[in-house]
C-alpha cells in the first residue's frame, strides 16, 4: 500500500511552491515544505475540514552523519477520524541559526516535545512561551548531545563532568519560573539573590 | 531543640581502649543489633528498582533478614540502596541524601549501571556511584535477580558483624573534598575509562 | 490524710526518672557526627527554598479550635462515667443531667454547621 | 499584603546557539507572576516532591506551589534518569538495540522488543512467519498484564491500600516464571530479532500459561471487589484529575488515559499489526476521563488481555512446529552446527556478527499499543548496519506533559491520585 496520501495533493494545491516535495518510505508519505511555511501549513492541515489531522504523534528531528546535509524537524501527524497518517518534514540549513515555529498553539501535546528537541538537537522554536532544557540540567553547557557532532561521551573529562554535577549551586535545580515564585516571597537566601541578580546561575569554583 | 555544629570537626574521636573482651562483647551484641534491623532506604531509579520492589514482595520476603521497614527519608535509614543507573543530573540528590544520612550507614550498590554505568557508557552517566558515594557492597547483574539482592545484603551484614567500635576510621563521615569531588580528578577518570566492548562504541558508522 | 497521693507522686517520680533517664543516656553516650549538610532539612534530596515555619491561612486554626472544644466535652464525660455505678440511686439524675450537657454542646455544633465553619474551602 | 509583580518575559531561549546557557537575570526572564495573597494572609509555599520520594513511580521531581492545602502550581522537572538511549543506538546493529528496548519501559519489556522488531521489518520490508506473529502476540499481552499489575500495586500503595501490591506482585512472580523460561531473563529479556525470535517456547510454557490464565481473573475479581465500590477509593478517585476527550486528543494522550476520556482509539484496532484484527477482543472505553475510569480501563484491559491469550494459545496447538524465524540467511544466524560443518553458514554467520544486517535507505515509523499508550519506533537508515537516528515516541512522556493541567486547584494528596493513574515509567520519559 504504498499509495501516496491524497494529502500531498491537497497541499500543493493550497500551498503551491511552499510545498517543496514529497516521497513514499515503507508506505509512509512524507511532505517537504519550506521552514517559513511551517506553522500555516501544519494550521491548515489541523483545521482543514477534509484533512483533519488533529492528533499530533510526534515532534522530533534527525541530525544526519554526513554534515552538509541539513537538519530536518519531523512532525508525524494522525487523523483520528480518517485513520490516515502524514509525515511533514522541513530542513533547516545548519550554517543558520536553526529555528522553526512552535505549533503550541495548535497541538498542546507540543510542548514538551518541543522542549526536548531544543533540548537535544538546540532547534528554537519561535513561540514556545517556556523553552529551556527537559532532559539535561538548565545550566547543562557541553552542547547538544543527539547532534552527529557530540562524541558519545560528551566533551568534558567524567572528573570535569562530575564537578559541574556536584558543585553546581542551588539555584541551577531551579527553573527561573520557581525562584521568581520564591523571590516574590523573599525566601530566596541573600547569596542566591545577588548571583540571580547577575544572572550567573552556573556552578561556582 | 536546634542540633549545634561542635567546632571540634565532623566526628568526635573514640577512645583509643586495647579491645579487650568487654568491648568485644559489646561489638557482638551491637553488631548483631544493627546487621539484623537494616532499614534500607531504597534509592530506586530504573529498572533494577523493579527487581527491588519485586525482592520486597511476598516471595523472596527482604522482612526475613530484618528489612521490612522500607523508609523513604534519609533520618532512619542504615542502608542506601542505589536500584538502578545513576545519571549526572542525580548526582547531587544521592549525594545529598548519603550526606543526610546519620552514621553508622552502609551503602549497596545493586546493579552493573550503579556499579560501574553498565552498558550506558554515555554522556550523562555516571560511571559508577562509588565516584560520588562510599559503597560497601556491590551487587552484579542487570537486574540482578532478587536472591543476588539478597546474597549482597547477606554480605554486608557479615561485613556488620566484623566491625568494631574502637576502629575509628570506619563511622566517620567521609565528605566532598574541597574541590567539589568525592575521588581525586583522576581516579575518577581512570575508573570511568571505557573497557570491554564500549570501546568500539566510538565508530558510529 | 496525705497517704492517698503517695502512689500519685511515685508513678509521677518513676515517671519522669524514667524519661530523664533514657532521653539523657542516649544524648550522652551516642556520639553525633554532625555536618552542615547533615544539619540541612532533606527535601527529596533537592535543596530548599524558604522555610517551613510560614504564616499559614487561618482555616487551620479554626478546625483546631473546634476539636478542643468537643475534646474537653468528653474529657468531661470519663470522670461522670467513672463514678456513675457508684451513686446507685441517683442514675435516673446523672443521666439526665449528661444528656442536658451534651444537648447544650449540640446547640454549638448545629450553630458551627449552620454558619459553615466546617465547610474546607 | 501589597501584591507584587515580577514582569518578565520567558520567551528568551535560555540557550545559546553553540549550546552553553545565556545570563538571564532573574528579573527579565520569568512570565509576570503575580504574588497576591488571600485576605487571610497566608504565603504560598514551594515545596518539592523531590527525585527520591515513594509515590512518584521513579525519580520524577514535582515542585509544586501550595496555599495552604491547595496546589496553585505543578512544574514537573524529568530528565533525572536520562541516561542518553538514542544516542546509544546510533553505535549499534539493529538487533543489538534490542537489549536497549528493554532497560526503557522495563515494566514491559517484551513489548518493546516486539515494538523495535517490527519496526526494523517495516523498515527492511521483511514479513514474518505466523507462529512468530502469535508468539509476539503473547509476549505484548503478557507484559500488558505485568505491566498493569505493578501500576494496580503501586497506585494502591499510593492510595494507601498494601494488601493488593502484594496480591498482583504474586501474580505477577507467576508471569515472570513463565517469561524467564521462555526468555531466560526475568526483566532484561531481549526475546526477539529482526526477522523472528531468539527462541522457541519451551514445553511446559503452554500449560502454565494456561493455567495462569484459568486462576488469574479471580484475583482481579478480589482486587475489584476490593476497590470498586470502595468509598474511600471512590472518594479520591471520582471526579478528580478530569481531562475531557477533545482535551485528551490535544495533548496527544494515548493508551488508558485516551480511552479513559472517552476516545476510542487503540492502534491494535486502528492499525492492526501482528494480527490482532483476527482476534476477538473489545476495548474499554471511559466516559468521564478522571481516575476511577483510569482505573477500570485498565482493570478491564486485564481481562481482555487473558482473552486474547486464551485465543492465541488456541492458535499455537494448531501451529505445533512451525517455523518461527523466516529462512533469510542473511537475517536469521543459521544453526550453530552446520556454521561447523557447512562453508555457506559460516559465511552468513561471519557476515552477520561482523557487520549486522543493512538496512535500505528509507524510514519507518510504527506505532505500537504499548500498556502506558502509544509507544512508537522511528528508525531513519542510510543504507548502513547502524541506524541514523532511533526516535522513541515515549506514551508515558507525553501523557505525562498534561500532569500541570491536572493538578491545577486540587489538593496535595490528589497530585499524588492524579500522578499514579497518569502511569508513568521514567525509564521511557527520560530515555
Amino acid at each position: 500500500m504504498s499509495a501516496v496520501s491524497p494529502s500531498v495533493a491537497a497541499l500543493r494545491a493550497r500551498f503551491g511552491g511552499r510545498v517543496l516535495r514529497h516521497a513514499v518510505s515503507c508506505g509512509d508519505t512524507i511532505v517537504y515544505i519550506a521552514p517559513g511555511a511551517v506553522h500555516e501549513v501544519l494550521a491548515w492541515l489541523k483545521d482543514d475540514p477534509d484533512q483533519r489531522f488533529d492528533y499530533l504523534t510526534d515532534v522530533t528531528a534527525v541530525d544526519y552523519r554526513d554534515q552538509e546535509r541539513p537538519l530536518e524537524v519531523v512532525w508525524q501527524l494522525r487523523s483520528l477520524a480518517r485513520k490516515a497518517d502524514l509525515r511533514v518534514k522541513t530542513e533547516l540549513d545548519k550554517r543558520q541559526p536553526l529555528a522553526v515555529a512552535s505549533v503550541l498553539d495548535l497541538w498542546k501535546g507540543a510542548d514538551w516535545l518541543e522542549r526536548e528537541v531544543f533540548d537535544m538537537f538546540g532547534v528554537t522554536f519561535e513561540g514556545h512561551p517556556d523553552l529551556r532544557r527537559i532532559l539535561m540540567w538548565e545550566t547543562y553547557a557541553e552542547g547538544y548531545p543527539l547532534r552527529k557532532d557530540f562524541p558519545l561521551r560528551g566533551h568534558f573529562s567524567r572528573a570535569e563532568q562530575t564537578r559541574q554535577a556536584l558543585t553546581a549551586n542551588p539555584e541551577a535545580h531551579y527553573s527561573l519560573e520557581e525562584l521568581s515564585i520564591a523571590a516574590a516571597y523573599g525566601d530566596l537566601p541573600v547569596d542566591m539573590q545577588e548571583r540571580l541578580a547577575r544572572g550567573d546561575r552556573g556552578s561556582v569554583k | 531543640m536546634g542540633l549545634t555544629l561542635p567546632e571540634g570537626g565532623a566526628g568526635t574521636e573514640v577512645s583509643t581502649l586495647s579491645p579487650n573482651w568487654v568491648t568485644t562483647r559489646l561489638d557482638v551484641i551491637s553488631n548483631w543489633g544493627r546487621a539484623n534491623s537494616l532499614w534500607p532506604m531504597p534509592f530506586g531509579t530504573a529498572c533494577c528498582a523493579i527487581e527491588f520492589m519485586a525482592s520486597a514482595a511476598s516471595r523472596f520476603d527482604l522482612a526475613r533478614f530484618g528489612m521490612e521497614r522500607m523508609s523513604f527519608s534519609p533520618r532512619q535509614a542504615d542502608v542506601l540502596i542505589c536500584a538502578g543507573r545513576l545519571p549526572f543530573k542525580l548526582a547531587p540528590v544521592i549525594r545529598k541524601i548519603w550526606d543526610q544520612m546519620p552514621q553508622p550507614k552502609w551503602a549497596i550498590s545493586m546493579g552493573a549501571c550503579a556499579s560501574s554505568g553498565g552498558i550506558f557508557d554515555t554522556y550523562t552517566m555516571v560511571q559508577g556511584i562509588d565516584t560520588i558515594i562510599p559503597v560497601d557492597v556491590y551487587v552484579p547483574g542487570c537486574p540482578p535477580r532478587p536472591e543476588g539482592l539478597i546474597y549482597g545484603i547477606q554480605l554486608l551484614q557479615k561485613k556488620i558483624k566484623g566491625e568494631s567500635f574502637l576502629d575509628a576510621d570506619l563511622r566517620t563521615e567521609q565528605l566532598l573534598r574541597p574541590d567539589g569531588l568525592f575521588l581525586p580528578a583522576e581516579r575518577i577518570d581512570e575508573v570511568s575509562e571505557p573497557f570491554g566492548n564500549s570501546v568500539h562504541q566510538t565508530r558510529s558508522a | 490524710m496525705l497517704q492517698a497521693y503517695i502512689p500519685v507522686l511515685l508513678v509521677l517520680a518513676f515517671v519522669s526518672a524514667n524519661a530523664i533517664l533514657i532521653l539523657g543516656l542516649s544524648h550522652v553516650l551516642s556520639s553525633y557526627r554532625l555536618t552542615p549538610v547533615k544539619l540541612s532539612p532533606y527535601e527529596s534530596g533537592m535543596p530548599v527554598l524558604g522555610d517551613a515555619r510560614e504564616r499559614f491561612s487561618v482555616k487551620f486554626y479554626l478546625v483546631a479550635m473546634l476539636f478542643i472544644i468537643f475534646d474537653i466535652e468528653t474529657v468531661f464525660m470519663l470522670p461522670w462515667a467513672a463514678a456513675f455505678h457508684q451513686f446507685v440511686e441517683l442514675r435516673g439524675l446523672l443521666l439526665a443531667e449528661m444528656f442536658v450537657f451534651v444537648a447544650i454542646l449540640a446547640v454549638g455544633y448545629l450553630y458551627i454547621w449552620k454558619r459553615g465553619a466546617l465547610q474546607w474551602d | 499584603m501589597s501584591t507584587r509583580t515580577v514582569e518578565v518575559s520567558l520567551a528568551t531561549p535560555s540557550l545559546d546557539p553553540r549550546g552553553a546557557p545565556t545570563t538571564t537575570p532573574l528579573g527579565v526572564a520569568l512570565p509576570a507572576y503575580e504574588a497576591g495573597t488571600d485576605d487571610l494572609g497566608s504565603e504560598h509555599m514551594l515545596i518539592n516532591i523531590g527525585p527520591q520520594h515513594p509515590a512518584t513511580h521513579g525519580v520524577l521531581r514535582l515542585v509544586i506551589e501550595l496555599d495552604g492545602e491547595t496546589v496553585i502550581r505543578v512544574v514537573p522537572h524529568i530528565g533525572y534518569l536520562h541516561s542518553g538511549f538514542e544516542k546509544l543506538a546510533e553505535y549499534r546493529h539493529y538487533n543489538q538495540i534490542i537489549p536497549l528496548t528493554d532497560r526503557t519501559d522495563y515494566l514491559s519489556p517484551m513489548a518493546n522488543n516486539v515494538c523495535l522488531a517490527l519496526a526494523a521489518e517495516k523498515l527492511m520490508g521483511i514479513t514474518i512467519t505466523e507462529r512468530c506473529q502469535v508468539l509476539r502476540v503473547v509476549a505484548c499481552e503478557i507484559s500488558r498484564i505485568i505491566s498493569h499489575l505493578v501500576w494496580l500495586g503501586t497506585t494502591g500503595i499510593d492510595l494507601g491500600a498494601f494488601t493488593p501490591f502484594l496480591w498482583c506482585f504474586y501474580q505477577r512472580e507467576r508471569l515472570y516464571n513463565l517469561q524467564e523460561a521462555w526468555t531466560g531473563a526475568r526483566l532484561t529479556t531481549s526475546m526477539t530479532r529482526v526477522g523472528g525470535l531468539m527462541a522457541d517456547i519451551p514445553d511446559g510454557f503452554e500449560a502454565g500459561l494456561r493455567d495462569f490464565c484459568r486462576t488469574f481473573p479471580r484475583t482481579l475479581a478480589e482486587v475489584d471487589a476490593m476497590f470498586t465500590r470502595n468509598a474511600i477509593w471512590c472518594g479520591r478517585t471520582q471526579g478528580v484529575g478530569v481531562i475531557d476527550g477533545p482535551d485528551a486528543i490535544n495533548y496527544s494522550l494515548s493508551g488508558p488515559m485516551l480511552r479513559a476520556s472517552g476516545v476510542d482509539y487503540d492502534v491494535r484496532k486502528d492499525r492492526p499489526y501482528l494480527g490482532y484484527e483476527t482476534y476477538d477482543f473489545d476495548v474499554p472505553i471511559g466516559e468521564h476521563g478522571d481516575i476511577y475510569d483510569r482505573y477500570r480501563v485498565r482493570l478491564e484491559e486485564m481481562h481482555q488481555s487473558v482473552r486474547i491469550l486464551e485465543q492465541a494459545l488456541d492458535r499455537l496447538e494448531r501451529l505445533r512446529g512451525a517455523p518461527i524465524n523466516i529462512d533469510d540467511p542473511r537475517l536469521i544466524l543459521p544453526p550453530k552446527h552446520r556454521t561447523m560443518s557447512d562453508m555457506e553458514a559460516m559465511i552468513f554467520h561471519f557476515k552477520q556478527v561482523m557487520e549486522g544486517v543493512k538496512a535500505p535507505v528509507g524510514e519507518a515509523y510504527l506505532g505500537v499499543e504499548n500498556p502506558k499508550g502509544e509507544l512508537g519506533y522511528y528508525f531513519v537508515s542510510d543504507g548502513t548496519a547502524k541506524p541514523v537516528r532511533w526516535r522513541v515516541r515515549p506514551p508515558s512522556f507525553i501523557n505525562l506533559a498534561c500532569l500541570p493541567k491536572l493538578c491545577e486547584g486540587v489538593l496535595l494528596s490528589d497530585v499524588i491520585a492524579i500522578n499514579a493513574s497518569i502511569d508513568i515509567v521514567m525509564g521511557e520519559i527520560d530515555r
